[in-house]
């Protein structure tokens, strides 16, 4: 038995068919707010509310805005306030419990890379807030041509940060608790049969994308690849549209506006998603641009995946889920800009053996 | 996310404190005292800002231009260029803005205990200076030689009159001052800042040099300290980016892997100076 | 502070900006609270000797408009354009990409020369533009904040990022995805994405970003199958009057 | 007896464009009675040159604001006419919702807030949101209402986005569209009738001028024609479509940027009030109410009534859409995706009524599917000369009375006609040389 399934067998686990899966989603309902994948158009996902079980979608390939809207939504108002008597408010944060259901494994990777970027230095409440009582329920996936999670460390069946996690066998589900709160839903859902002890046999599953390179070695790459000519060739077909920073799963920049109300007098401060690959992120008062360039642009979005904050917090912060790849307006793909810059890192250092 | 939770601030709350007192220093800059409420002092450090609000016209990053050794009030000095600073400028005193703070890596002045400091500041770069030089000044047994060596486009441009009076007129400062254009009545120094430094005769290994000014401002100082043969270690920049939040989240002030919010506006030379952003 | 007089303009153009200010039933009364409108030829008969704040529709296609937009910027404080016609030249500049003679004749054959026209040019072209509103029509969201930003006394904020940020803020299902093209990745935002949002490829009504990378816009199409010259007629579509695209050659295949 | 007279009135306000109205008369002979059209032309021919069949109807939205709807519709169809492109039943209802919202709000906001000012002598709608606060909530209701139809269906209601060849990019939900239907029911048939009593208390005010002339507008055995049908004179007589040149004969005048147009006489009528006459026995109940709250019979001569007969439209039209809302929803609403692969190429005619009248597109394309010729006639075009003949009668009639109520009469009377002058000046009328 290979490791992760050694690891996984050690979870209680029951067999669940889709059926009994939807219902058990209906039971979630009457705990708490629940979220899942839903259709959205002919071709895309997103994670909405659920209203109806039955829309709940089990098999996708990604959703378009990762789960961090929830924590750290499009838009947030973060005050509102009144311009004439100089006051303001702080919208309330519900603090409750809300479900997050057939969330694959590098979405939870993605929100452990979040809950580092809010809480090291300044520990910022709006987002602790909302975070703080989520469940997640975890599923597995079939990678498609975007996806490399495996190859910045991230396995399909990742179970951690989850509180269950389903695992599809034949024709219906492996339901595995994962934690306590996991268990405790588990066991006041009355549609379960006793746990099944049958043994997980996961089979390898196959990455069309992949990065050369263990993920171990990727920062020492990136420690001499800063001046390469990669940046140059991304940089000649990238358009700067900024989709890949505001897809990205673990992108958190933000921009903040003030906008007031046609009385003007009442008026919100409300922070957007943002991102370093758009033109103006960078620019200062007298439209000095410190990175104006796309090569720069890029390679600055580059090394806040796989060094800058890597370093400090120990983790790459790229969990492969693939959206700038997929979503990218001219294709332009993650692993495929890695590996060239592994590939002139190799050319590089054979040069100085040399 | 529980224990972090007990940690947690409301990062983006202003309090509203009040300006006590405006004065016009040039035609774009003016200088505000801001009384926190209940007149509390702010125990803010030299070097470090203030995020300054109006509602209805943002937030803009502010350089705290007093020392904390005077107070409990604190000044700010203020160029119009956009949205909050133009609007701040028709404030009066009286006037209630927000403020969050302070923030950032400050200088620690009593590392500089005992040393020769060197200040060299550019246009507006002399309002985030000056907290410290006010310092030193105020503690002015804890150190050496006090040279100031201050350049504007114009004299239009010269901020603090009234202190630089005074500071040209005390001993125990060296203080040289430049303009790159000058107009009739200048009898002054004309010429870009780095042409005052290599005429001075420092101790440089006793030299503390601190840099503040313009973007373009930084390499040419710098080539010019290195012509001095001031060692890195003795040298403090103030950087200046884009901010949105100050509190290190937002993203849009990062140089390479350090946010200015953060890790700045003070650096030490030796820190940035392997990151290709910085100047 | 006294209301701002407000005065409305059109020059050649479809008129579709200034009906969308009529279409703000919901906010018209608040916002005749905020300013006094003193001229607006389409809605009333008042004329104004001058105004605080005059927004201009439409490009500039006659002698007679670049009399009359010389006249509005000597009685205008403020001087806001508006909408593709007036910010870009719009759809009307896509005449100047043929023989003026052609286009003349076409219509009026052998009249031709009863109706003077020149090259169509945008206002900015003829004077000094304050702000400016994109979009055909213009976004009424985007408008009234440029309007509130003035009453204020501050500068408004005039988004200079690509409409797929917005798109991405809503969420929408990116019609590349269906295997439509889309200009939204270099075209500017403020318009909320809403093209689409309702299932249509963005036109790029509002123009280019600013530091746009017009080469990769057009292997971005070259991609979707277009030949570099179908694909310069794509962006040129509100955009004929931008060296950039005109000159644009793209290096890829 | 008046002798002399001078009028000219320099960018006519309160219309859609720039016209001015030039009356001369010179020791009691009448030289000049003339709406002189001034608008810029710009060229739509040379905009869709080589313009490819998906961009075609974008293009030609833009040629006026105001119908935006109309032109993009009547587009779609000639297009699809040319490329043999078949439409859903669905995608039929909804675009004949969509005419019905355009018309509902182009002739509110004519009637409500460009004419009305006339009648209480006023010069703008504003000043009357202080002396008239409840009517003009109402009307402003009113128009929120027509433009969330186009909203709602599609996208936005000036230069509509979801229609393109073949269908819909995008549909309605069924709840909103239910809630809609039910707003239409409700808010929108009370605050038309609450105005349409207001405005029956000003019936005076309409100056009591006729003249007889020709009305042209499409008509349907199925219904009040709006979105097909076959073109129909009140002198007598329907023709199809396709012979639309026969009747519009187009020519230019020295004094209008926008060609005109006649038929069987000097001059015909466009607009509501032809429609109207030609149609008005295929009104709803509701229509009927307002024509005989407002007082409007068939035939009406009288080119003031235009404004009336457009309320009268407003009432038809609303509960037109609630019906076909109702079909829509009683069938289910599907998504279908927009049939855009030509099954021919060639020309392709279509009409449709707008709000001024009637809109014709003619399209001829390539194989490429790109336009090589392209003409399109405007109701204000065809109005023009009518509209000239109109003063040359109305002047003499009212020659002793002061100047100012002359130049009054004369602007309202131009203004009952609704004229679309940017419209009217952008007329496609052209064969491309293949290159
Ligand atoms: C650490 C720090 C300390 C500063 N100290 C001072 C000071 O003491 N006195 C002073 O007058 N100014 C200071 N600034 C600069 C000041 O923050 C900007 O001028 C201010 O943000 C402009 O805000 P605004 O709303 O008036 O202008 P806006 O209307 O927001 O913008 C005007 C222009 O400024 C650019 N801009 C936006 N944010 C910044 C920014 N943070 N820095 C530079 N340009 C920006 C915009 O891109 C735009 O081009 C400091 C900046 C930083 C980062
Ligand atoms: S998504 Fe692609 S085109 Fe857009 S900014 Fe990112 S890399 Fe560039
Ligand atoms: S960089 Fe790309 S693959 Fe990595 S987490 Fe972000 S969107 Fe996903
Ligand atoms: S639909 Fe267009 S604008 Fe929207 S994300 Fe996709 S490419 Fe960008």
């Amino acid at each position: 038995m290979n490791a992760l399934d050694e690891k996984l067998n050690r979870f209680t686990k029951y067999k669940i068919s889709e059926q009994t899966l939807r219902k058990f989603i209906d039971y979630l309902k009457q705990q708490a707010p629940v979220f899942a994948p839903h259709h959205n158009g002919e071709a895309s996902y997103s994670y909405e509310c659920v209203e109806n079980s039955a829309e709940v979608v089990l098999s996708y390939p990604r959703t378009m805005q990762p789960l961090k809207k929830y924590f750290l939504p499009p838009r947030e108002v973060l005050l509102n306030f009144n311009i004439k008597d100089n006051t303001f408010s702080k919208p309330e944060i519900i603090e409750e419990t809300r479900i997050f259901f057939a969330v694959h494994s590098y979405e939870m990777a993605s929100l452990k890379r979040l809950d580092y970027s809010f809480t090291q230095g300044h520990v910022e409440s709006n987002y602790v807030s909302r975070r703080k009582y989520a469940i997640f329920v975890g599923i597995s996936y079939t990678p498609d041509e975007s996806h490399f999670s495996k190859s910045v460390g991230i396995d399909v069946e990742e179970t951690e940060g989850f509180d269950l996690f389903l695992l599809p066998v034949g024709d219906g589900y492996f339901l595995l608790e994962i934690t306590d709160t996991g268990k405790r839903l588990v066991e006041g859902f009355p549609g379960l049969a006793a746990p099944d002890t049958t043994e997980i046999k996961t089979e390898p599953l196959q990455f069309k994308s992949k990065i050369k390179y263990h993920h171990n070695r990727l920062p020492a790459v990136f420690d001499h690849v800063y001046k390469s000519k990669v940046w140059d060739k991304y940089a000649e077909i990238c358009v700067g549209c900024g989709t890949c920073n505001l897809l990205c799963s673990t992108c958190y920049c933000f921009d903040i506006r003030d906008e007031v109300d046609l009385d003007a007098e009442h008026g919100t401060r409300t922070r957007y998603w943002d991102g370093c690959m758009l033109n103006t992120f960078a620019e200062v008062a007298g439209g000095e641009n410190f990175r104006g360039s796309l090569a720069r642009r890029t390679r600055h979005r580059l090394y806040r995946k796989f060094k800058y904050i890597t370093a400090k917090s120990e983790m790459l912060h790229c969990v492969g889920c693939g959206r700038c790849s997929h979503f990218c307006p001219v294709g332009i793909s993650m692993t495929d800009i890695v590996n060239d810059l592994i590939t002139d890192y190799e050319e590089k250092q054979n040069k100085e053996k040399i | 996310m529980e224990n972090l939770a007990q940690h947690a601030e409301d990062l983006y709350c202003p309090e509203i404190a009040t300006i006590t007192r405006v004065e016009t220093l040039t035609a774009s800059e003016k200088r505000f005292e801001i009384t926190m409420p209940g007149n509390r002092p702010l125990n803010h450090k030299p070097g470090q800002f203030v995020e300054v609000s109006i509602f209805g016209f943002g937030e803009a990053p502010i350089s705290i231009c007093s020392s904390p050794t005077r107070g409990p009030s604190f000044d700010l000095t203020v160029r119009a260029t956009g949205r909050l600073t133009d609007k701040m400028h028709l404030l009066e005193a009286g006037s209630q803005i927000g403020i969050r703070g302070p923030f950032g890596n400050g200088f620690d002045p009593q590392d500089f205990k005992g040393r020769d400091m060197l200040f060299i500041c550019g246009g507006i770069g002399l309002a985030p200076l000056k907290s410290l030089i006010d310092y030193t000044l105020d503690r002015r047994n804890d150190f050496g030689r006090i040279i100031i060596l201050y350049g504007t486009k114009n004299p239009a441009e010269i901020l603090f009159p009234e202190e630089i009076e005074k500071w040209q007129q005390q001993t125990d400062i060296e203080f040289v001052m430049t303009v790159d254009q000058a107009d009739e009545q200048w009898q002054g120094h004309v010429g870009v800042i780095t042409t005052l430094i290599p005429p001075l005769e420092l101790d440089v290994k006793n030299t503390i040099a601190t840099v503040v000014g313009p973007p373009v401002m930084y390499k040419f100082v710098l080539m010019s300290l290195k012509g001095k043969r001031i060692p890195d270690e003795n040298i403090y920049l103030s950087l200046e980016r884009r901010m949105k939040c100050g509190v290190g989240k937002c993203g849009h002030c990062q140089i390479n892997d350090t946010y200015v919010c953060q890790d700045g506006p003070v650096y030490h030379y030796p820190h940035v100076k392997q990151l290709e952003e910085a100047v | 502070m006294s209301k701002p007089r407000v005065a409305f303009f059109d020059f050649t153009s479809c008129e579709g900006c200034q009906l969308n200010k009529l279409n703000l039933e919901n906010d018209l009364l608040s916002l005749l609270e905020l300013v006094d409108i003193v001229e607006f030829r389409e809605a009333m008969d008042d004329k104004a000797e001058n105004y605080d704040v005059a927004f201009i529709e439409g490009s500039i296609s006659t002698p007679s408009c670049v009399k009359r937009i010389y006249d509005i910027r000597r009685r205008a404080g403020v001087l806001v354009s508006l909408g593709s016609c007036a910010v870009l030249g719009g759809v009307n500049a896509m005449k100047n990409l043929h023989p003026a003679d052609w286009v003349q004749e076409a219509v009026y054959g052998d009249d031709k020369y009863l109706f003077p026209s020149i090259p169509v040019q945008p206002v900015s072209a003829y004077v000094k533009v304050d702000y400016e509103i994109r979009g055909c029509p213009m976004s009424t969201p985007e408008f009234l904040h440029v309007l509130k930003s003035i009453v204020l006394g501050r500068k408004p904020e005039i988004f200079d990022h690509a409409v797929c940020v917005e798109c991405k803020l809503h969420e929408n299902e990116c019609v590349l995805d269906k295997g439509m093209f889309c200009l939204g990745p270099v075209s500017r935002a403020g318009c909320e994405a809403i093209c689409p949002e309702n299932g249509q490829y963005c036109t790029g009504c509002r123009g280019l970003i600013s530091n746009a990378n017009v080469g990769g816009a057009i292997h971005m199409l070259k991609r979707h199958g277009f030949s570099e010259q179908e694909a310069k007629k794509k962006l040129q579509m509100y955009s004929s009057l931008n060296k950039l695209i005109n000159e644009a050659e793209c290096r890829h295949a | 007896m008046r002798k002399d007279l001078n009028i000219d009135v320099h960018h006519l306000t309160r219309v859609e464009g720039h016209g001015n109205i030039v009356v001369n008369m010179k020791n009691g002979v009448l030289e000049k009675a003339e709406l002189d059209i001034v608008e810029a032309p710009r060229f739509f021919e040379a905009m869709l040159k080589g313009r490819n069949f998906m961009e075609v109807a974008i293009i030609t939205s833009r040629i006026c604001g105001i119908c935006s709807l109309g032109h993009q519709i009547a587009s779609l169809k000639a297009t699809e006419n040319a490329l043999g492109l078949e439409v859903s039943e669905q995608t039929k209802i909804l675009r004949r919702i969509l005419t019905d919202g355009a018309t509902f709000q182009s002739n509110t906001l004519h009637a409500l807030f460009l004419a009305a000012p006339d009648f209480l002598s006023v010069g703008s709608v504003f000043p009357l949101v202080n002396t008239h606060k409840d009517v003009v909530l109402a009307a402003l209701r009113l128009k929120r209402l027509a433009n969330d139809i186009g909203d709602l269906i599609s996208g936005r209601a000036i230069h509509p986005i979801r229609c393109v060849p073949g269908g819909f990019t995008k549909l309605p939900g069924a709840g909103d569209l239910r809630t809609l239907q039910e707003k239409l029911k409700t808010e929108g048939m009370n605050d038309l009738r609450f105005i349409v009593d207001v405005i029956a208390s000003l019936a005076d005010k309409i100056p009591s001028f006729t003249r007889e002339t020709e009305y042209i507008s499409l008509t349907s055995p199925e219904e009040y024609a709006f979105y097909d049908g076959v073109i129909c004179s009140s002198d007598g007589g329907t023709y199809p479509v396709e012979d639309y040149l026969k009747v519009t004969n187009e020519f230019v005048v020295s004094h209008s940027s926008s060609k005109h147009a006649r038929f069987n006489r000097s001059s015909y009528m466009v607009g509501a009030l032809a429609r109207y006459n030609n149609n008005h026995r295929q009104l709803h109940p509701f229509g009927r109410e307002v024509e005989q709250k407002l007082g409007l019979t068939a035939p009406c001569y009288n080119p003031y009534m235009n404004t009336v007969a457009q309320l009268v439209e407003v009432a038809h039209c609303i509960e037109n859409s609630i019906q076909l809302m109702d079909r829509l929803l009683t069938n289910g609403i599907k998504f279908e995706k927009p049939n855009q692969t030509p099954s021919r190429y060639g020309q392709g005619i279509a009409a449709t009524e707008v709000p001024r009248g009637i809109l014709f597109h003619d399209y001829t394309y390539n194989r490429q599917g790109n336009i090589v010729a392209a003409n399109c006639i405007i109701p204000t075009g065809q109005n023009l000369e009518n509209i000239d003949d109109d003063m040359k009668k109305l002047v003499p009639e009212i020659i002793e009375e002061s100047k100012e109520e002359i130049t009054h009469k004369l602007e309202m009377l131009v203004r009952a006609y609704d004229p679309c002058i940017s419209c009217s000046v952008h007329m496609l009328d052209v064969e491309f040389i293949e290159e």
